[in-house]
């Protein structure tokens, strides 16, 4: 009966002074206080711009890796570039989140065909796609093209075939779709502009 | 300690479990909760597998403190029942804690002291566990405000409880030959006729 | 943009109509706060909703979904019938002064000439007076004092006086107090030393009379003298991030690159095409800068053709198709609509959403033997044949056409040079490859054009000739890269260039990359892809790569950061910013001025450097006038604007011309069988809808983004408390908007923002549609907003009109 | 700024101070309402930079979205039409921790560690150290720290206290587009206030001014006001926030007298043992029983 009244007693005892905690075997960690680490520390940065609205923000963007051979660049974060003297390092909703843009899970990845009534995708090579579109373009041009119009005026025009140009593309893409649908005989082409 | 066959029995097999269940919950809600209300105390938390286990069990046990102090309750709402006797042996107090217990007025099975306790406690479980359930925010959910005086209640009844159970510990081993009624479940008759004499007689037919 | 972002902040007064900067373009935005933070400059917002951009502004007023000249009217009347008008300048750098045909009538809502069943002017009849000068010049007559009754500037005061306040207000909506209020801030800047910027969007543009908007505008610019100013300009706020490039480089069937005017049937040979489009000064001693016209077409030719582009074959003119009418996108869906195409690429281009009429755009692309898509992400356009419920209700085994899905690299894996709306050309830098096997848009264009040029080699076919001597001086004939092709936009010499003025001084030696336009010949001895962009990339190297951002004048100007088209100048008809004799009209913000022996200061000046102020060469060097056109005879649908309401209207008639029914809708407006059928008629559809972006998304790109998608994630429509009341429609409540075209189904949001407006005595509500949901994405999915919009553009430019049109709502 | 960021000035749930004998700048961030269009640039800034992405929600009727703050969701822009003297204004303003001086979370913290004030002002949660209990929650005058459903740790803005370590701005003050959050000392940010609400007084808000309120000792992020005299009209800023009396009595005074009071129960039974001895059974008792046993 006294032992196991003293064990009480040093039970209640322990509950109450931090003094015989030490005695117990536990000590209060010293629990360092650190911010979580800057993940961009040696991430690569590269000079862009918002491919959005026109005020066309300057970006930085973080990718992984130092661009050595092994290492696959790998975009983590895109903020804006103090430098660009128009957004000045700000960026608005759609800026700041271009990093879920650009890695969408609607991203598309490969070449895909739908054929004529199928309900599904069926992913092709890229040369399989590109040698049937050119085989479409070709019998199609060569079937539809205007070479003089009914006053005997040669307006070497094909306008069965329409192409409507990105807004969002580099100025030498724009130019180089240009060059080539002029080349092709094409009139029936319009850009986003436009609207 | 020497049993004797003619001991009493004050509790039987399930009452005891029953305290003990209580109990140990007890037990390991002041530690946890104590772990919490202060920082001195937060080592304690080890005890459980560090903080979070701390944070996620103590509610859980509670909740078990809970039913079993209901049934607990019920098992001896009826003993508790506060008499004419108790209120003197209350106004008296200051002598028994005194060390004279001589002219105490006779007791049944409780006295006025552990009656009062145990409504005291009764009415402290209800606080703790109404405040208890309002800060369970894995489950619950309360405007911010009745959380805080949710926090506040249950910080200051649990302190009450601390200080009650260590009155409730205390008495049991200051007065000896208490606490084997609660680990074997008899006193001796001894005890019995000098602490609780209405009780004595209640149960050998002695005067 | 006449001037650019960083420009707006030296405004004293911004006006935001028909656009929404705040929302659409909030870093830009970031110079209107600039503005009113450090000059102390006023924000005013006229717009049918309360937008975010009204929420930080000085002064907001409502106004009626496509009743903006008659608001603008209504200013430019009160600016005249005042005398709030910078007088010098009105004088000087106008054709105020310049007398019109005395044939020239507008009555009963109509400019003289018109036929009402080619729906389109006759323009004899808009011309200036003419005379013969002695030495046998022709010079248009003007009148200085500007009292002559045929001269523009009282044309104009009398076409516009029937803009009365109370006109203004019963047309628009919008109350008499707030219109006079917004007229006498509009009318301090009338002050030599004060400017006002507009800055407007698509809600001008996507009307009707969309281009007349936008001129109304400038007529107030130019009468206030705020063109050519530092803080002031008409300010077209565009679309994308290189959509002023990507209309730079002319990626439409009626022009080349560098806004040359495309060869039309007419045009039977070279001589004939460059006579019609290089014009003679019209009034003595002008720069007439376009008479340099054969020399951009020569370099073009060459840049294209290159050794195969000679003087014996006219620089291979016969090569470049004739166009025999419009090929913009509504005529374009119109003919696959009618079965005429076969084949069809949309390059980063969404039309099922994008296009007016979504049924019809899908019926189009059903006839279509082949759609290639090429584009980063999945568009609805690519998937137009796949039934996705009521979003999109088809059956694709009927849906005949063979679809290809090419995967395209984003921005981000991608080096190339973008054009902001200040006409900022710089350069950009891959930072990543694309996911799987997506490949960059050049790339795919040159691969799909070397195997054609392939097959045409091996196979002969329809006038192979323009694709064999398609010059492609590639090192990876695939693969151009971005700086190749930018080289050979700027322009380089092919032979020596010799100064005009010293036959024998070598201005550019053959094979180096020329300084700018002004070194183009038309003698084939230089190629530039695009003149305007002439010297972007010269012998010192890409200049859109520089990043020099100092800014020594303080105006914003960053002469040394990328490259402005043209020749680096950063604010269009800067010359008009200084007085007669060269002294700027604000001293505090010179652009530039007379130094005594040439232009100079903070920008590039828009004036032949060593044109002193007694030559009277005026600032608008790119008009054979030399001035800015208050009477515009170059438009379609009228030297002035006049208010006609949208094709789909609540009022009957048009307030200004009651009694004739062919001015009630834009007489000038091309309208397609079928489509004149399907407009809705107010008594079925009562309320005004109009379309526009917000913010958190950009048109039908970002619900791909889930950072946006969290932050506007479902689609919904805005009304105004009173007509939801009317309605029994409460706030978060699911709602279905009809037109005559079809429905969408989405949630409501109830708002004070939008006012119930009193239109000629009549209660009417607006329906605010936002357009940024689609059947793919990662939003919740959603209607195609375009589904309800009407197919009509715009007389001039043919751009669709979102921003007007009828619906009805009911609880869904 | 810089590394110095690093300091310590109050940690939770200790009871010794922290190294202070360093003196460092403190930072504010200072959001000027008048010029804040709601764009959300802040919000999407916040969590790219900080890899959270909230739930794809649904449209309540409001441009509220997300709907409130989230364990995912640090900032969130809230709205208010508000008519004023006849005109409608449509107040935005962009709710976040405010970074007391005074915080009520790490008051209420029983975890030791897990809630960081740093010498530069930044309080900042260490989820490691989190133990899940929500206190900080009650601590809060601004109702602004989430549990996450999915780890049970408490979230809220940190102030990219990783960026201001390295001594950028946070990712939301960096990308705002219009200037509305400005970031900086706290003397600096108080005297750019100090000029615009002198702007907007000119532009007619008399009661422009700015919110620091002196409840929670000053903010780390403060706000400029049109309307400085009714903070409740921007979506219920508190009008004199404080750490509510329950807490302070709960967090405070109660700890140490609870503590004592329990050690003086626990004391006062040693005592009561050693001085009076145990309560035995009496000697006469104990005789009759094992007389009584004899018989």
């Amino acid at each position: 009966m006294q032992v196991s009244r003293r064990q009480f007693f040093k039970i209640c005892g322990a509950g109450l002074s931090g003094s015989s905690i030490a005695l117990m075997g536990y000590s209060p960690t010293s629990a360092l206080a650190e911010v979580r680490s800057y993940k961009l520390a040696h991430a690569t940065e590269t000079r862009n711009m918002c491919p959005y609205c026109s005020v066309s923000c300057g970006v930085l963007i973080y990718t992984t890796g130092d661009k050595s051979k092994n290492a696959k660049a790998d975009i983590i974060h895109i903020e804006g570039d103090p430098d660009n003297p128009v957004n000045r390092g700000t960026l608005c909703p759609k800026g700041a989140g271009l990093l879920d843009m650009v890695k969408s899970p609607n991203r598309l990845k490969f070449p895909e065909v739908r054929e004529p009534g199928s309900n599904e995708w069926k992913r092709i090579s890229w040369d399989d796609a590109l040698t049937r579109i050119a085989k479409h373009m070709k019998a199609d041009r060569d079937a539809n093209f205007i070479e003089k119009n009914k006053d005997g005026v040669t307006v070497n025009r094909w306008n069965t075939f329409g192409f409507l140009a990105s807004s969002a593309a580099n100025n030498e893409t724009g130019y180089i779709s240009h060059k080539v649908l002029r080349s092709l005989g094409a009139v029936a082409f319009d850009t986003q502009a436009r609207i | 300690m020497i049993r004797n066959p003619k001991d009493l029995q004050r509790y039987n097999a399930e009452e005891r479990a029953n305290h003990w269940l209580v109990g140990i919950c007890f037990i390991l809600l002041a530690l946890s909760g104590l772990a919490f209300f202060h920082p001195a105390f937060y080592p304690l938390t080890q005890l459980f597998g560090g903080g979070v286990w701390a944070r996620i069990l103590h509610p859980i046990i509670g909740a078990l403190m809970m039913i079993a102090f209901v049934v607990m309750f019920f098992r001896f709402r009826a003993l508790n029942q506060m008499t004419a006797a108790d209120k003197e042996w209350l106004s008296r107090v200051g002598e028994m804690i005194d060390g004279n217990d001589h002219n105490m007025p006779e007791q049944g099975k409780y006295n006025g002291g552990q009656k009062a306790m145990f409504w005291a406690m009764s009415l402290c479980m209800l606080l703790l566990f109404v405040s208890g359930i309002l800060l369970w925010r894995a489950y619950f959910s309360f405007p911010v405000d009745v959380v805080r005086l949710g926090a506040v209640v249950h910080a200051a009844i649990a302190a009450i409880m601390i200080a009650m159970i260590f009155v409730h510990v205390y008495a049991a081993l200051w007065v000896r030959g208490t606490v084997r009624a609660m680990v074997y479940g008899t006193v001796t008759r001894a005890w019995a006729k000098q602490h609780h004499r209405a009780w004595y007689r209640q149960v050998t037919g002695k005067s | 943009m006449t001037n650019h972002w960083v420009d707006i902040k030296n405004a004293d007064l911004i006006m935001v109509m028909g656009g929404n900067a705040a929302e659409a373009h909030p870093c830009g935005f970031k110079w209107v706060i600039e503005a009113k933070k450090d000059r102390k400059a006023k924000l005013v917002v006229v717009d049918p909703r309360f937008t975010r951009s009204a929420a930080v502004s000085d002064f907001y007023a409502p106004v009626r979904a496509g009743s903006d000249i008659a608001f603008l009217g209504g200013v430019i009347n009160y600016l005249l019938t005042n005398d709030k008008i910078h007088h010098d300048y009105v004088k000087n750098y106008t054709n105020a002064s310049f007398l019109i045909n005395p044939d020239f009538k507008f009555e009963d809502g109509l400019f003289s000439g018109y036929n009402p069943e080619k729906r389109s002017y006759d323009k004899a009849t808009w011309g200036y007076q003419m005379e013969t000068v002695k030495g046998g010049d022709s010079f248009a007559k003007v009148d200085p004092t500007l009292q002559d009754p045929n001269c523009a500037f009282q044309l104009l005061k009398k076409h516009y006086s029937r803009y009365t306040p109370d006109m203004v207000s019963k047309v628009t909506g919008t109350p008499k107090e707030s219109f006079l209020k917004i007229c006498e801030m509009i009318a301090e800047t009338a002050a030599p030393d004060k400017t006002m910027t507009i800055c407007y969007a698509l809600g001008w543009t996507q009307h009707s009379v969309g281009s007349q908007n936008i001129r109304t505008m400038a007529i107030i610019q130019t009468l206030l003298g705020n063109m050519g100013m530092a803080g002031g300009g008409i300010n077209a706020l565009r679309g994308h991030a290189n959509v002023q490039g990507i209309t730079d480089m002319c990626l439409y069937s009626e022009n080349l690159p560098g806004y040359i005017s495309a060869p039309t049937d007419a045009d039977v040979d070279r001589k004939t095409y460059l006579e019609k489009r290089t014009p003679k000064p019209l009034r003595p001693n002008q720069m007439n800068f376009p008479q340099n016209f054969p020399k951009w077409f020569t370099s073009l030719q060459k840049a294209w053709y290159g050794n195969a582009a000679t003087d014996k074959n006219d620089y291979g003119y016969e090569w470049l198709p004739k166009r025999d009418g419009a090929y913009d996108v509504l005529a374009i869906f119109e003919r696959m609509h009618q079965g005429k195409m076969n084949g069809f690429v949309c390059q980063g281009f969404n039309p099922l959403a994008s296009v007016s009429n979504k049924k019809k755009v899908g019926d189009a692309l059903a006839k279509l033997k082949y759609l290639v898509v090429i584009d980063p992400l999945v568009t609805d356009t690519s998937e137009f044949w796949k039934n996705h419920g009521e979003l999109n209700e088809v059956d694709a085994s009927k849906i005949p056409t063979e679809v290809f899905r090419l995967p395209a690299d984003c921005f981000a894996e991608d080096t190339g040079s973008f054009t902001n709306s200040g006409r900022v050309i710089q350069w950009h830098w891959k930072a990543a490859d694309g996911p799987g096997e997506s490949k960059g848009d050049i790339e795919i264009i040159a691969t799909l054009f070397q195997k054609l040029k392939a097959m045409y080699a091996k196979d002969g076919g329809k006038l192979p000739d323009p694709i064999l001597n398609l010059s492609w001086p590639h090192r990876i004939p695939t693969k151009p890269s971005s700086a190749e092709l930018l080289m050979e936009i700027s322009g380089k010499a092919l032979g020596d260039v010799f100064d005009p003025k010293d036959k024998t001084k070598v201005i550019a030696k053959a094979g180096e990359q020329l300084a700018g336009f002004a070194q183009l010949r038309d003698d084939g001895s230089t190629s530039c892809g695009n003149w305007i962009y002439g010297g972007c990339w010269s012998q010192a190297g890409n200049l859109t790569a520089r990043r020099d951002n100092s800014d020594p004048s303080g105006l914003g100007q960053t002469l040394l950061w990328g490259f402005a088209w043209p020749a680096n100048r950063r604010i269009i008809y800067n010359r008009a910013s200084c007085d007669l004799s060269g002294k700027p009209w604000d001293p505090k913000r010179t652009v530039i001025r007379w130094t005594g022996t040439a232009w100079a200061g903070n920008d590039i000046p828009d004036m032949r450097p060593d044109a002193a102020p007694d030559e009277n060469v005026m600032p608008f060097i790119m008009t054979p006038e030399g001035v800015a056109r208050l009477f515009a005879p170059g438009m379609a649908d009228g030297p002035f604007s006049e208010h006609y309401e949208p094709f789909e209207t609540p009022l009957d008639k048009n307030p200004f011309s009651p009694n004739n029914p062919k001015a009630l809708n834009n007489p000038a407006a091309r309208v397609y069988k079928g489509d004149m059928e399907v407009f809705g008629k107010a008594k079925d559809f009562p309320y005004v809808a109009t379309t526009y972006r917000l913010v958190e998304h950009f048109h039908f790109w970002t619900k791909h983004s889930k950072l946006n998608a969290i932050l506007q994630p479902e689609q919904f429509v805005e009304i105004g408390e009173e007509l939801a009341k009317e309605k029994g429609i409460a706030n978060g409540d699911r709602v279905k908007v009809r037109s005559n075209r079809g429905f969408i189904k989405a949630v409501a949001v109830v708002s004070k923002r939008i006012a119930t407006l009193t239109i000629d005595g009549k209660k009417t509500h607006t329906v605010g549609i936002p357009i940024h949901w689609g059947f793919k994405g990662v939003t919740k999915p959603g209607f195609i907003t375009n589904t309800l919009t009407p197919y009509v553009g715009d007389a001039n430019s043919q751009t669709p009109e979102f921003k007007a049109f009828l619906v009805n709502i009911e609880k869904a | 700024m810089a590394l110095q960021s690093l300091d310590i000035a109050r940690r939770s749930a200790t009871t010794t101070p922290a190294p202070g004998v360093r003196q460092t700048t403190e930072v504010a961030k200072l959001i000027d309402v008048s010029t804040c269009i709601g764009c959300k640039a802040c919000q999407v800034a916040c969590m790219e930079w900080n890899d959270i992405r909230d739930e794809v929600g649904s449209c309540t009727g409001v441009y509220d979205n997300p709907v409130d703050l989230s364990a995912k969701s640090w900032t969130v822009m809230r709205f208010a039409e508000v008519e004023e003297k006849g005109k409608l204004e449509w107040l935005i303003r962009k709710d976040g921790c405010m970074h007391c001086a005074d915080p009520g979370c790490l008051k209420a913290c029983p975890a030791p560690g897990a809630i960081i004030q740093y010498a530069n002002g930044i309080v900042d949660f260490h989820q490691e150290n989190c133990i899940g209990c929500g206190y900080c929650v009650t601590g809060c005058p601004f109702n602004i720290p989430r549990i996450s459903k999915e780890d049970s740790k408490a979230y809220k803005c940190s102030l990219c206290s990783d960026r201001v370590a390295v001594g950028q701005a946070p990712a939301c003050a960096k990308a705002c587009p219009t200037g509305a959050i400005q970031f900086g000392s706290k003397e600096q940010m108080k005297d750019y206030a100090g000029k615009r609400v002198a702007d907007l007084k000119s532009r007619g808000y008399d009661k422009a001014g700015l919110y620091d309120p002196p409840g929670v000792g000053g903010t780390h992020v403060m706000y400029v006001l049109h309307h400085a005299d009714r903070p409740e009209l921007y979506k219920g800023l508190p009008n004199d926030p404080g750490i509510s009396p329950l807490v302070s009595l709960w967090k405070g005074i109660a700890k140490p007298v609870a503590t004592v009071a329990m050690a003086a129960v626990a004391l006062g039974s040693l005592f009561h043992y050693v001085m009076k001895g145990p309560n035995e059974v009496s000697k006469e008792l104990e005789d009759e029983m094992e007389k009584e046993d004899a018989k």
